[in-house]
């Protein structure tokens, strides 16, 4: 059974990623995970220096997800590459790494800073995330700034780059012919849905942010459709997520066009997730009679059922 | 390393119409626990509510001297904690743990002054039991509400603690803040006497003391609690601010830098 | 107590109406609810004639939502004036009709065929169905669309105009100013998210028509951030909804900015839920002082929290 | 006029590992419901899952004669039959009805034909129940997969109905479909025997029903179960093709059109 991936030049031995600022920098995982048998692990958004995010609270549950507003608190890109990559790297980790820019000149230094690291697989271009202002967004929503980051990234490195795009648009998939058109060479979606919880008897926001990201469960059939409508769009590889509890949800994402799934909510319910996830991805393709993964992306079946009365 | 177990509920205690214990079957977990750890814990599986929730291990129940189970002392809020009082014997919950920094425990020569406001208790019982074997000299600050917030006072009693104990409204104890007791004893404190304080309450009590222990010179511990996603340093959800060389502070995960904090390390404003 | 809220021209007795198409053409719940309680009765989407919409399945249940894809199954316009009016208005129910079209001139004439009968108190235009691509959603996801189509029903009404608006957009509020500017006399949102899910072991979409529009609690903290960034925008009335359960939820939306709030899966849990959410928004308004409804529209308070170590 | 109960549970009746029977007590209900008609069902409170689903009403539970509950039989396949499965006596289920349309109950002129398909069952033990008071000569027409999903047999023995039992492994009665003793016995039936047939099963078993009839010349009605939402004809989602003057087909609820339909007027493709 093979369930290796290929996102363009990358490949990886199976397609399970954990998603971006739901796996820490991935070493909190290294009890719990042998981060050598995930596909890969996507660490938490990184500027170019620390930043500490929001003021707590930051997360609030909601009905089948949660919304978070961290403020892409975080170590800087140096200090991640000195404190935090070797040990990745000494763990077998397909280390991806999850960035921010203020300005198209801090995505470019950035790149150019992990390019010349040691252990780093791709780059993916966080210009999705909705908590903070000045965090890419504005590149995320304008198919030129999409263009423009991934174009100028693409120039300064020679890994892969990996846009994630932002749910929170008319047509992702506009974004992901924008996207490839500049030359990227996988995307990632989706990223969180912005909302908003208010706690009635106070009248005050639930969060301090007052908006943040709903992931979870809740967003999964609309994270869905839009990997099948990029998928309808694109050729590159596609990163699927939004809501993966289970083995039967990252299927759901890759029969709908998804290369690999990105799990982030889950791990935060069940950090055992990723072996369940793995061992019925297994079990499917077993029943199924699926030799390869890569065999089973994008064959949603929409021939006209049969109907009786 | 944490454990994930799907534990099987042995007994529910109703202690009142809010406050329940519950004792989990979850061996591995008992046994690597220490003083001050905790357990995320959801009673249903599915999305009703999603994620899970922290709670302090309470006892460590044992067989024979080997650690078989654990309790957790639930105080009714909302969903998860509707569902710990609900909860039946024989049903399963989902227990990962434990988790996070235990309260420093140190030898007889210093005493330790527990500080607890209402389900603030749950920490100090397995300090208590801890303490009470190394002869390590130990009073209770207890304040709640009301005579019905204050908990397995006689457990304590038994270990030989001191219990100083106050109510807000005066049923039980003195009336008023903990922290009027836990000021004059820090007053009345003999030159010489090494005092470790723990505290675990609700934020403005932690202040207070933290606040009281600085006045006085002593060392203090504080359990701090903030919404926690993961428990295990996934999601920066649970951050406190700590004191930064600059004058500022940083941001620190207390699910896996705490929940256990040297109380004069963190920024309270 | 004064529960009444006002829109535009129209006063309604509370702010509660039944959303529509999920409360048939009212008459459904005759046993079930005293129609002349709520604030009002909004019914199914009508075209001009009459439509069968999409075969079955047409809806899927999703975690804490659901998918629907009815296709706008409808009766047509004057059938629901000959058939359904009558007894409406005996009943005493205020009756939003929820008006579809293909094309602008359809939108026109079916406002216009209404605005000659009695007992139609307000039109809500649907540019938002998503689950049909002839349905008005080319109007709602094109500014242009939207005033155009706005100012051309209010040209051939004197009934209030209330279009409703689509989530699937990158910013509602823009349609919001769009709407406001052509006229309209207050906005709904928002309608259903455009969404997909697939059964993995058939690999077939669960639903016929593939793609199909998510309701339901998931939806709520991105319909209360929608309804925030529109109150911010425009002054015109607001009737808010999207997963609203219970009176807490609807309280939410009027704190978010929602003058009135729609209820629609709701109904389908339990459809004696309307006296519930009346009798609890009645509680809160005791428990908080609040003699008028009216004065919580809009009250988030979003000054920063005190805040502990 | 549907009533909301928050019913409590009676009793729970495993019949195999997967059928059970709920009872609940819901006197209002019971005493409104006509054989055929259904109830939608929601065991858990909360969003998981969120909607309720459709039942037929089993049996009517009397007390001395006063109806005093209902019972659901139900075959495990997803979320809501599965905590049907696990329910427990006292606990509550929000249940509303009764809904939908009711089969035909003729008079002792007319014979009537059940025909069940597995769990297909549920809607013919009132039927029977109505009918034998009423001395209708009743035959029941029931295949399963095998002996496990015949349920109930001496129930309707006891009735005096004649029995017809099919399995499609032949562990039980005739070996294959239902449609092969109902088959013989139609083409069987003396001249100026007025039989009405009421069919309840799976679609395929319906259509197969459906065309017997007609091409026999007997009145048919069946139990179509559609997808629900709501139950009460608000959300469209249940919808059959029935014929149209044009020589198309009009969407028509089940809900509130049916479930019970003349077999004549659907489409059958
Ligand atoms: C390290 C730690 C140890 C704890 N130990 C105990 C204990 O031993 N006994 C005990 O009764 N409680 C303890 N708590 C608090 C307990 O986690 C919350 O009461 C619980 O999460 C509420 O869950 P709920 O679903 O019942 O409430 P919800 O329905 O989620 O919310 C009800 C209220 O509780 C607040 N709340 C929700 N989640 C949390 C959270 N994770 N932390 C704090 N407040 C929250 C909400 O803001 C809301 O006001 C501890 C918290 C922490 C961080
Ligand atoms: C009028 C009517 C009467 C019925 N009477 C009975 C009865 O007496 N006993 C009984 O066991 N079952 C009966 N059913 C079927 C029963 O409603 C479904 O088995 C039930 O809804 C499945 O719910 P679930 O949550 O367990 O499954 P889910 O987890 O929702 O789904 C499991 C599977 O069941 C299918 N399903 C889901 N909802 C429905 C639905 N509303 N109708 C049909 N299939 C569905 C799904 O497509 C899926 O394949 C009846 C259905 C109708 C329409
Ligand atoms: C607490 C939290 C923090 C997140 N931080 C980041 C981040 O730093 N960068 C990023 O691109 N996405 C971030 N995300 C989004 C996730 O990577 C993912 O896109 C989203 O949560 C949807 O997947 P899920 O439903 O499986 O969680 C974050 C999500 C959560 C819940
Ligand atoms: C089954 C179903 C049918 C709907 N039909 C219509 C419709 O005809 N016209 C319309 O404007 N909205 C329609 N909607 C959208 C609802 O009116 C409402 O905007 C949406 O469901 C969000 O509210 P809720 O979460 O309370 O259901 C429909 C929704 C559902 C679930
Ligand atoms: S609870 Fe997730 S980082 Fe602390
Ligand atoms: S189930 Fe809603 S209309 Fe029939």
């Amino acid at each position: 059974m093979d369930l290796s991936v290929r996102l363009g030049p990358l490949t990886l031995k199976n397609p399970l990623i954990a998603a971006s600022g739901c796996f820490g920098y991935g070493l909190e995982y290294g009890e719990v995970v042998d981060l050598s048998s995930l596909g890969g692990v996507c660490v938490k958004g990184l500027f170019l220096s620390e930043r500490e995010g929001h003021p707590p609270p930051r997360i609030v549950e909601t009905p089948g997800g949660m919304l978070n507003a961290i403020g892409l608190q975080g170590i800087g890109v140096h200090r991640f590459i000195a404190e935090r990559l070797p040990e990745l790297r000494e763990r077998g980790a397909t280390v991806l790494v999850n960035i921010c820019g203020v300005t198209l000149d801090e995505y470019v230094e950035v790149a150019r800073v992990l390019s010349d690291a040691e252990g780093v697989a791709a780059i993916e271009l966080n210009i999705s995330c909705p908590n903070i202002k000045e965090g890419g967004i504005q590149f995320g929503c304008s198919l030129s700034g999409t263009y423009d980051v991934v174009s100028a990234v693409k120039k300064v490195t020679h890994l892969p780059v990996i846009p994630k795009l932002t749910p929170n648009v008319t047509s992702p998939s506009a974004f992901a012919r924008a996207a490839e058109d500049a030359g990227a060479d996988a995307i990632s979606l989706v990223n969180t849905f912005l909302a908003m919880a208010i706690d009635v008897e106070t009248r005050r926001p639930r969060l301090s942010n007052i908006m943040g990201g709903l992931s979870g469960p809740a967003i999964r059939p609309i994270a869905v459709r839009m990997v099948y409508e990029c998928r309808c769009e694109v050729k590159i590889p596609i990163i699927g997520m939004g809501g993966i509890m289970d083995a039967r949800d990252a299927l759901e994402f890759i029969i709908a066009g998804a290369d690999a799934v990105q799990v982030g909510t889950a791990n935060f319910v069940d950090p055992f997730v990723w072996g369940k996830i793995l061992d019925g991805i297994s079990d499917y393709m077993t029943r199924h009679g699926i030799a390869r993964i890569a065999d089973l992306v994008g064959t949603t079946d929409t021939s006209p059922a049969h109907s009786h009365a | 390393m944490p454990f994930d177990i799907d534990a099987r509920v042995i007994e529910n205690r109703r202690l009142s119409s809010d406050y329940n214990v519950l004792s989990l079957e979850a061996p591995d977990i008992a046994g690597a626990t220490e003083p001050g750890q905790f357990v995320m814990v959801k009673p249903d599986r599915g999305i009703d509510p999603l994620l899970r929730r922290p709670f302090s291990v309470f006892e460590i129940l044992r067989d024979g001297g080997r650690p078989v189970g654990l309790s957790i002392l639930s105080k009714r809020v909302g969903v998860t904690t509707g569902q710990i009082f609900g909860a039946q014997a024989g049903q399963r919950v989902q227990c990962l743990g434990p988790l996070g920094r235990a309260f420093t425990l140190p030898g007889p020569a210093t005493e330790v002054w527990m500080v607890a406001g209402g389900v603030g208790l749950a920490p100090f019982w397995t300090v208590a039991e801890a303490l009470a074997g190394r002869g390590v000299t130990l009073t209770l600050f207890y304040g709640g509400r009301g005579d019905a917030d204050l908990l397995y006072l006689d457990y304590f009693e038994r270990l030989g603690v001191t219990l100083a104990v106050c109510t807000e409204d005066g049923s039980r104890g003195e009336r008023g803040r903990v922290t009027i007791p836990l000021e004059r004893a820090l007053a009345a404190r003999q030159a010489g006497t090494d005092v470790l304080v723990h505290a675990c309450g609700p934020d403005p009590m932690l202040a207070a003391v933290a606040r009281l222990a600085a006045r006085y010179g002593c060392r203090c511990e504080v359990s701090v609690e903030r919404v926690m996603g993961c428990g295990l340093g996934g999601c920066y959800s649970c951050v406190v601010p700590v004191k930064a060389a600059n004058g500022g502070f940083h941001h620190v995960r207390s699910c896996i830098s705490g929940p256990i904090f040297d109380a004069a390390t963190l920024v309270w404003d």
